[in-house]
């Protein structure tokens, strides 16, 4: 049994990469792995947005994610620099940014890029995917 | 492959210039979608599949993992809602090891410089 | 040794020519979304020299894009469970964008 | 004197497309033209987030746009199908989708691809600023 | 007659070849952002004889990228005013990406 | 052109390969954060210029319209932060028509069976 981080790069619903890193994420845990951790970066960030509202004939990745991290123990990371300036905020930055409204609740949780570092060096394996 | 640029029916078409592929990307779907809304507004609409755009028309496409449903039925939709006239770039098509018998609707296609003079032909289009 | 990943169509990126410079003996390349085209036989994109034997296309992104029937003989068709094999036997992957 | 619709493509912060956008309106601008209206499609659709919250010594996007929106009576037009799935939602949609926070602000205002359609037929010029 | 925008580098994409192919007599071509890279003496990407004495380089961009010392003396150097210019004199512009 | 890759002085250092220019997009000012992280922390931390990364060594680059700050100030502190093994590719450069007297940094150019091996080399590495 290896432990995975998935660093994900891809904005949902533009490219591919957030189902691919999803797929990948289901296949890995269905083979026996753990998958510790995910890190939402760039782009990625915007997976984390409590506030989508995809057509019901479409996949809901706010949910997908969520359910992942429920269900496996995943740690759902969201770099808090690449978070801030994309409008990507839970309510503790909203109150010190002087926001009225937020867009992260749990399990998504603002980090710093010491996560992200600490993943590649701590996990057996990285998977990346790009937008 | 025909150089039909000058026969179209009205210079003030709109031209929407596909050249993503797709599933990758949500690029070919919104073009598309462009297509279908200016179409519903009665406005006359053609396609030109450029570069990776090609990979749209190719046959035997299916839904992806996790619903992704394609743009191949969207395509297939594009006569009922009049749009009709479907370029394609054969330079395109040969660069990708592909012929109009790969393809999943009729398209009539272009030479480089069909493909010039059709952008040159044009006063409105976009590229998605 | 390292797997490397790809999900760009060889004609609209450059990333090829990087990812074949940093090939090393034992890699292996790994088609996935839009790289799927690469596994076209008339695709332009890998030298087949440097990957030969050595790349394999993922089977669900191949399908959904009408590639299953036309992939190259070289090259291997692996699913999502065969990716996961892939993470596991090599200890380092790489994604190219 | 000519008027201008500008279609954004580009998520805020990741490319440079939505400041080549907002430096390309001031100049027409200045040169005398109108501004009538930008449309914001695919990733474009975050430069309508009311939560950016960026460093000090960054542009600020969200406050830019609104500030072309208010000074120069620009549409700040958005992509409502592109939108919710992103997560760019106003009050309506919010209520309407049942979430409990939203993310855009008049004077961005959530449309359909009819306005873009719309803006290219009616306006002399359209420019398009890629990702 | 249209004026042509690219904001790709030329190692990075494909879309050079297609621009090219869509390029009409008349037509200009104005790099923007990363597109300037193209305007290296030493860069490929561009076919000289199609684009000659029709292409141009945003000098905020180039400038801010270390290239405007660099810049082909084939190409013109054109600034934000230049660009909304070259917008008036061609009624329509595609941005190729 | 010095292969050195075998000279590096831990197996363990993080290799952040960087293949975008500067200014178009996030990416390099992204992948030099993480660097810039990672170093803090402590451990040994290496840049590889790949692709169009090269250009981000460039010479005479300054700060961009509305407050774009640019790389290059960061690339300035990488001596800082002790960050001192920097890679080159040689073939990416001679491809944009440039040489290591272009570039504002001192660095190592390594031939594509050095970027090869200095890949296979390093155990840890991300590609911005």
């Amino acid at each position: 049994m290896l432990s995975y981080a998935l660093l994900v790069h891809a904005a949902p619903y533009s490219t591919q990469g957030a189902l691919s890193a999803l797929r990948f994420a289901e296949a890995a845990i269905a083979r026996g792995h753990r998958v510790e951790t995910v890190f939402f970066y760039h782009d990625g960030v915007h997976n984390a947005s409590t506030l989508m509202a995809p057509p019901q004939d479409e996949v809901h990745l706010g949910e997908r994610w969520k359910r992942l991290g429920e269900t496996a123990q995943t740690a759902l990371l969201v770099c808090v620099a690449a978070g801030l300036r994309r409008g990507i905020v839970d309510g503790t930055e909203a109150t010190r940014h002087d926001l009225a409204q937020y867009s992260v609740e749990p399990p998504f949780e603002l980090t710093g890029i010491g996560q992200l570092v600490d993943a590649v060096l701590t996990h057996d394996r990285l998977i990346t995917f790009p937008p | 492959m025909t150089d039909t640029t000058q026969s179209a029916s009205s210079s003030e078409a709109l031209l929407i210039v596909l050249r993503h592929p797709p599933h990758g990307s949500s690029w070919l779907r919104e073009g598309i979608d462009v297509a279908l809304v200016a179409a519903a507004f009665g406005r006359e609409v053609e396609l030109l599949f450029q570069g990776d755009g090609v990979f749209a028309l190719l046959e035997g496409q299916a839904a992806g993992a996790l619903d992704q449903k394609g743009t191949h039925p969207q395509l297939k939709m594009l006569e009922m809602y009049d749009i009709e006239r479907l370029w394609v770039s054969q330079r395109d098509l040969d660069r990708r090891g592909l012929t109009v018998d790969d393809l999943m609707l009729p398209v009539t296609t272009l030479d480089p410089d069909g493909v010039a003079a059709l952008h040159a032909a044009r006063p409105l289009s976009l590229i998605f | 040794m390292t797997l490397h990943l790809i999900i760009r169509t060889p004609h609209s990126s450059g990333i090829f020519a990087d990812l074949l410079d940093a090939f090393a003996d034992g890699d292996y390349l790994l088609l996935i979304e839009d790289g799927c085209y690469a596994a076209l036989p008339g695709a332009a994109g890998l030298d087949d020299a440097v990957v030969a034997g050595r790349i394999g296309v993922l089977r669900e992104d191949a399908e959904s894009r009408g590639l299953l029937a036309r992939v190259a003989p070289s090259i291997e068709i692996v699913d999502m469970d065969g990716f996961v094999a892939l993470t596991e036997r090599f200890p380092k992957s790489l994604s190219w964008f």
